[in-house]
């Protein structure tokens, strides 16, 4: 009892979520927003591969949404880590404040 | 083996040097100069056994040959042979190289095990090159003779030798880089016409290229070694290589490294392209001349003696090229002995250069004047090979320049017309040098001393063998005919071939 | 069932809108989370009961725990919200919205124009998942054991506190200054 | 006797060796021993060559010596082979006799110097590079010798070199040969590849089949060659260094600059003459030339202060004459003027080097004066001198050779009545010149105080020289009396007979006119500067006189042309190209370079939203060419 739907639709709207994540990322200052969205976009990804994976009847896609999720829970782990220590030095959760990268 | 042991002398003299530096600031020295002094004498050795007067007398062109497969899944091997041609610059190289150490005696004070390291390993590069017989192993042998060369320049250098360098370095590695695409562009062309990969310079000169690859090929050969000639546009670092250069590392540099670049095109460019080289002759003499007049006039407003000096090196260079080209053999034999005598007069006056510079502590000519009062040996030494460079008959420059212009005469009549301006500038540019060095009245009123023996007995040895290349010539002509017959030869054959093409089709 | 599938994506959507849009950081992980069930939802109508059951038990479950930890840990509550009303104005926002729209429209012209029809999605059991796997990507999968371990101790280093974290060349200069200091001081 | 043959180069260069490298170690009396018994040797070796060359012609007329091979490529070869024959004879005997009595002149001239073992070790270089030139058996070796006296010339110009200015005139000297060598030097590629060779005498017997004659190559060649002959000679246009060469010594002055070296150029058109006489457009430019040259020369030695330049002047004057005869075809008379010339010329600078060394360093003639008197053997030797160069009817050898030439500059092949004209109107301004600086110098009042005189080791060679410009003569009289021709024959092996044009007036009007010319120079010199002074003086306030007097004193301006056609533009391009502008080439790249990092290094500016806005600026670029294509 599954629904039949057309695979650019689920795509477009794995792309919709992907373009929010996006706009996340760039309009925020605060670093946990900014890390909240890039979640979004990897839920996006993760979306894509997934009715891909059922489109074609394989396996992959969950394979790949496994290691998405993985990748995620290593990354966020660490950016938590990050933020606990940034926000420790610089009282602060600005990214623009962290500019010190440059070249 | 013989050869293998020109090599591994230097390299394991080098390595020798590096250590003794360790523990003593002389000893090094010494075991440079043994190394090139056994070096020397090997390469004396090699002549006498070959040269007609003394017994085995080889039939071809080639007097010996050494092979051993290094890589062969690639078909690379560690090839070296010696021809006449190769032979007179490998003498070369062992003499300069004894005069190198020679006058870095007192000079260099600093890191001495390091500098004599690098000095060798300089030599021995060259040498590679002179005898390498497998394209790998001669850019093997490129890269090995550059590196030490930047060191020399960067850390015994004068003020500016960072820069110096630098520059020496990225010109030079830019068009080694151009040269092994070609070298890698021909190995596979050859490859996939024969089946057989190889790195073989004797099977890679019969390659069957179309011509317009071949023109690409040829260009990327030609400007390796027109960049390390120099020919005109290329020259611009070799003022400031020279300028900077310790005074070893300049007699190297005039002496060998601009060698190479005429070495390569008559080993490598000519044999391998006939076909282009022969469309490229006109513009390539044009460049030739035109580096002869711009040397020469760029050297009458320097007044930095080494870049003076450095400049004339572009103008005498500029007769190399316009000499190859002319592709016969006149002019191809006085290519051979402008080698040999611009090695030997433009080092001395490089030698000169730096011996005045450790008694005035400059190099502007400007504050010089009047030394032939306090230093008449080396002003009559001096005048010797200013002379010696704007081409006096008697000295060897002039048999060579002699020759070239008449070889390219049968050529090109105009190309020679112009080029022959270039013994006006070289007599303006010269008479400048002892002019401003040794005339006038005294600028400076401090003594100095004339030669010491050591110096005197360097430049004696140069001024022996200028006056004696300018007499007695036949012998250097005799050792590279062979070479250079077969050369000539060759793209008369090849010219022939092109000639009949026509026929054969219809 | 078509309909569930389009009001669990307009779910996803809103609630993503509202994630980006929120001035509070707890009310933007609830709204995430929402979405995040939304996800599963999706997932689990696409065929995917073995993605959908993970990304609830380990996104909408384990991952927001810890950003609420982190958030509660530092106390972001009303001063950050009322920072993030100042930060987000119009001029800032639109330009990138801009460029995200054009991406999308982008997009959206690729993939209306491959042309597929309608399907009915086929069900990929969690036995299928898993035989893949630790069968094919049986190498993945220790890749990403690796990944995960070097998460957890790195995050335990970072997360370590130190009073000053500097790099050693950033450690020199400072050393070097102080000691200017000290000399100009002297 | 032909194998004696290389001893004749040989003594000098063994003389410059010795002295060279062991000078600083000997005596000075040493060194004169050696620096002047060497020439002395080599003198007597030629003597004994000579004679026995002249009693017992050889053969072919020559005698050839082989000492090795130069070098050898493909079908070129070169060897050191030197030759005699009657040409060469003549110079040689020129060179080493000449050169012995200026030697041994100069051991007392230059006593008090400090670089005296310089000297003659400059000087021994020289006349062996000469003797090199002259004794040559092909063109290359020839061209050692030539280049070889050009070195030596420049170290004697600038033998003082403390002074920058004869530092300048050496390199003058060399810059302007070498521009005239440069073409030789083409020529010599040309004869090689049109004829194969480089040997004279293989080049002689073959001319006529080589070359069309009046083709352009031959041409082309002949004034290629000639140019070389121009540089060295000190013809029209490259005549500007010679004056300045005055800077040397005087005994270099006497022997480089008047005897020998500048009279190469003659000898190298008299050697060549088998191509020269093929092209009758090379002969009269030769001719041209030598007229031109000169009537230049001479009105500017009518104007100069300094004796030197009056004397080095009149030596352009003179070869002037001899490349007009040269031009006419009038081979025998050219080399018999070059002889007298060289006896006289050398003469007269021995002598006013010893009037300079006695006047503490005055060049100016009109600080002299009065010294008749007071000086009597110079006086006397410098009058033989003086008549001779102003060719004083009979009694003095310049009348010989130099009517000789006046008369075939009508008659002989290539003359005709302008060249005539001008070869007379310049016996005139010779002689017009020669009496005023006599009259200038040992007449009047003295006004500088004399030194010491000189003494015999000086004076020596004055008489000796004096008895030859005197004498010299006989040995060649003209045809209409005496007809005496022991030197023409002598040469005719070597050189070919003068053609001469047919119904031509009689000799004895030629003669006639050409003293009445040199006694009207003289009547000029005379009056102006001996009987009425005054008129001097009233000539100088005409305008036009003074504007004259001032472009002759300056040597017609050329000095002036050269320095801003040629030098001044060769050193603005050099000076403002100092720094090469090809370099910029390269600095521009690395500077392009440089900017571009800068400009990309903005770029990084540590904004983790700016990256991410680049990437997804990427993003669209890709899917935005996916959507195009």
């Amino acid at each position: 009892m599954k629904p039949s739907v057309s695979i650019e639709v689920v795509v477009l709207l794995a792309g919709l979520l992907f373009a929010l994540g996006i706009v996340g990322v760039i309009i925020r200052k605060n670093i946990i927003f900014m890390l909240l969205s890039v979640e979004i976009m990897l839920n996006a990804s993760g979306l894509a591969f997934v009715a891909a994976g059922s489109r074609w009847g394989q396996p992959d896609g969950q394979v790949m949404f496994v290691f998405i999720l993985a990748m995620a829970a290593a990354e966020v782990s660490i950016g938590l880590a990050l933020i606990l220590q940034i926000y420790h030095q610089h009282k602060s959760l600005d990214i623009d404040n962290l500019k010190e990268m440059n070249g | 083996m013989m050869l293998v042991l020109l090599i591994t002398v230097l390299m394991v003299g080098a390595v020798a040097a590096v250590v003794a530096g360790e523990w003593s600031r002389h000893v090094p020295r010494w075991i440079a100069l043994v190394a090139c002094v056994i070096g020397l004498m090997c390469v004396i050795a090699i002549w006498a056994n070959t040269s007609p007067a003394g017994g085995s007398v080889p039939s071809g062109q080639w007097l010996l040959d050494y092979r051993k497969s290094w890589i062969p899944s690639f078909g690379i091997s560690f090839h070296l042979a010696v021809d006449g041609l190769s032979l007179l610059l490998l003498a070369l190289t062992f003499f300069l190289g004894v005069l190198a150490v020679l006058c870095s005696w007192d000079e260099i004070r600093e890191r001495t095990g390091f500098y004599y390291f690098n000095l060798l390993w300089i030599l021995a590069g060259v040498a590679g090159v002179f005898m390498a017989m497998d394209l790998f192993l001669f850019y093997f042998f490129w890269e090995v003779m550059l590196i030490p060369m930047y060191f020399l320049i960067g850390i015994w250098g004068s003020e500016n030798r960072v820069y110096a360098a630098y520059k020496f370095f990225i010109f030079t590695q830019a068009s080694g880089l151009l040269m092994f695409l070609a070298i890698l562009g021909l190995y596979f062309i050859h490859g996939q016409d024969t089946g057989i990969y190889t790195f073989n310079y004797f099977e890679l000169t019969g390659t069957v290229i179309p011509f317009k690859s071949a023109f690409w090929l040829m260009s990327g050969f030609m400007i390796a070694f027109a960049v390390k000639l120099p020919v005109f546009p290329f020259h611009t670092w070799l003022p400031d290589a020279h300028g900077e250069a310790p005074t070893a590392g300049s007699l190297i540099l005039a002496g060998l490294l601009l060698k190479t670049g005429a070495y390569g095109m008559l080993r490598f460019v000519v044999p391998m392209f006939p076909e282009a080289v022969r469309e490229a002759a006109v513009p390539a003499m044009v460049l030739g001349v035109v580096g002869i007049i711009y040397g020469a006039v760029m050297a009458y407003s320097q007044t930095d003696l080494k870049r003076l000096v450095a400049f004339t090196s572009v103008s005498h260079m500029g007769f190399v090229i316009t000499g190859i080209f002319a592709l016969n053999e006149l002019a191809l034999q006085g290519v051979v002995m402008q080698l040999v005598t611009h090695a030997l007069s433009t080092g001395a006056l490089f030698l000169m250069a730096g011996m005045i510079k450790e008694r005035l502590h400059t190099r502007d000519i400007g504050e010089m004047g009047g030394l032939w009062g306090p230093m008449p040996q080396m002003g009559s030494i001096g005048l010797v090979f200013a002379m010696a460079s704007l081409g006096l008959p008697g000295l060897g420059n002039f048999i060579a320049e002699f020759l070239i212009l008449l070889g390219v005469f049968q050529a090109h009549p105009w190309i020679t017309v112009a080029a022959a301006s270039g013994l006006i500038f070289s007599a303006v540019y010269s008479l400048r040098i002892v002019g401003k060095i040794f005339l006038g009245p005294r600028k400076t009123m401090e003594t100095v001393p004339d030669f010491s023996f050591r110096e005197m007995l360097i430049m004696a040895a140069l001024t022996v063998s200028i006056v004696w290349l300018g007499l007695f010539p036949q012998p250097v002509i005799d050792t590279a005919r062979p070479a250079i017959t077969e050369l000539v030869r060759f793209m008369d054959v090849q010219s022939a071939a092109l000639q009949h093409q026509p026929y054969v089709k219809q | 069932m078509e309909i569930a599938f389009y009001i669990a994506g307009t779910v996803a959507v809103v609630a993503t809108l509202m994630v980006i849009t929120r001035h509070n950081p707890v009310h933007a992980l609830l709204y995430l989370n929402v979405s995040l069930l939304a996800h599963a939802m999706l997932f689990y109508l696409l065929g995917a009961s073995f993605a959908a059951l993970l990304e609830i038990i380990i996104y909408a479950g384990a991952i927001m725990v810890l950003f609420i930890f982190v958030v509660m840990l530092l106390n972001l509550g009303k001063e950050t919200a009322e920072q993030e009303r100042k930060w987000l104005k119009v001029k800032v926002w639109v330009g990138p919205t801009l460029l995200a729209a054009v991406l999308f429209a982008e997009f959206l012209v690729l993939v209306l124009s491959s042309g597929q029809g309608t399907y009915s999605p086929a069900v990929v059991s969690p036995r299928q998942v898993a035989v893949s796997l630790f069968r094919e990507y049986l190498i993945g999968v220790e890749l990403a054991a690796m990944l995960l371990m070097a998460a957890v101790v790195g995050a335990a280093h970072i997360g370590r506190h130190k009073r000053l974290v500097l790099h050693r060349f950033l450690k020199e200069e400072v050393e070097k200054e102080e000691e200017k200091h000290e000399a100009v001081m002297l | 006797m032909d194998k004696f043959l290389w001893l004749i180069p040989a003594l000098p260069l063994g003389g410059f060796l010795i002295l060279a490298f062991a000078g600083k170690y000997i005596s000075r009396k040493a060194v004169a021993i050696v620096g002047a018994g060497s020439i002395c040797l080599s003198a007597l070796v030629m003597f004994a060559v000579g004679g026995a060359f002249l009693s017992g012609m050889p053969e072919n007329a020559v005698y050839t010596q082989t000492l090795w091979t130069w070098f050898e490529v493909g079908d070129f070869n070169a060897k050191i082979t030197l030759s005699l024959d009657a040409l060469s004879l003549v110079f040689v005997f020129a060179i080493t006799f000449i050169g012995a009595l200026i030697h041994i002149y100069s051991t007392a001239f230059m006593e008090a110097d400090r670089d005296y073992a310089r000297f003659f070790a400059s000087m021994n270089l020289f006349v062996f590079s000469m003797l090199v030139l002259v004794l040559a058996d092909n063109l290359l070796l020839m061209y050692l010798g030539w280049e070889g006296v050009g070195l030596c010339s420049y170290l004697l110009i600038g033998f003082w070199y403390e002074q920058p200015a004869n530092g300048a005139a050496a390199r003058k000297a060399f810059t302007v040969t070498r521009i005239g060598d440069a073409a030789m030097a083409i020529g010599l590629f040309m004869v090689f590849q049109q004829a194969g060779t480089l040997v004279v005498s293989e080049i002689g017997a073959n001319a006529s089949a080589i070359w069309q004659p009046n083709s352009t190559s031959v041409t082309i060649t002949a004034l290629l060659l000639l140019a070389g002959g121009l540089g060295k000679s000190a013809q029209l246009p490259l005549q500007t260094w010679l004056p300045d060469a005055m800077a040397g010594p005087s005994p270099v002055s006497a022997l480089i600059h008047a005897a020998t070296m500048v009279t190469a150029g003659v000898y190298l058109v008299a050697r060549m003459h088998t191509i020269f006489a093929l092209s009758e457009t090379a002969r009269l430019v030769v001719a041209v030339i030598g007229a031109a040259t000169l009537l230049l020369a001479g009105l500017t030695a009518l104007t100069q202060y300094d004796i030197k330049r009056v004397l080095a002047y009149s030596t352009i004057s003179q070869i002037g004459y001899m490349f007009l005869a040269l031009g006419v075809g009038a081979w025998t008379a050219a080399v018999f003027h070059f002889m007298i010339h060289a006896f006289f010329k050398a003469l007269l600078f021995l002598a006013a080097g010893a009037i300079i060394e006695s006047l503490h360093h005055e060049h100016n003639m009109f600080k002299m004066g009065g010294l008749k008197d007071k000086m009597p053997v110079v006086f006397w030797t410098f009058l033989a001198g003086a008549i001779s160069l102003a060719a004083v009817p009979l009694v003095s050898a310049g009348f010989y050779s130099k009517d000789q030439i006046l008369w075939y500059s009508w008659s002989a092949g290539g003359g005709n009545a302008v060249l005539w004209a001008v070869a007379l109107a310049g016996a005139l301004i010779t002689a017009a010149y020669t009496t005023r600086m006599m009259i200038l110098t040992f007449w009047g009042e003295s006004h500088t105080p004399i030194g010491h005189l000189p003494g015999r080791r000086m004076t020596m060679p004055l008489v000796v020289l004096a008895l030859f410009s005197v004498f010299a003569g006989f040995i060649e009289l003209p045809h209409n009396f005496g007809h005496f021709t022991l030197f023409s024959d002598l040469l005719h092996p070597v050189l070919p007979e003068t053609f001469m044009k047919e119904n031509i007036p009689s000799e004895w009007l030629f003669q006639l006119l050409a003293a009445l010319a040199t006694l009207g120079g003289i009547f000029l010199g005379y009056y102006y500067y001996y009987q009425k002074p005054s008129r001097i003086e009233n000539l100088r306030r005409n305008g036009l006189v003074v504007q004259l007097h001032r472009f002759w004193f300056s040597g017609w301006a050329f000095d002036a042309l050269y320095d801003r056609m040629l030098v001044k533009p060769f050193i603005y391009i050099s000076s403002i190209n100092k720094k090469d502008i090809t370099d910029k080439l390269y600095t521009g790249i690395a500077a392009i370079t440089g900017d571009m990092y800068k400009l990309l290094s903005r770029t990084q500016s540590g904004s983790l939203r700016w990256y991410i806005m680049g990437l997804v600026a990427g993003a669209i670029l890709i899917l935005g060419i996916q959507i195009m294509l």
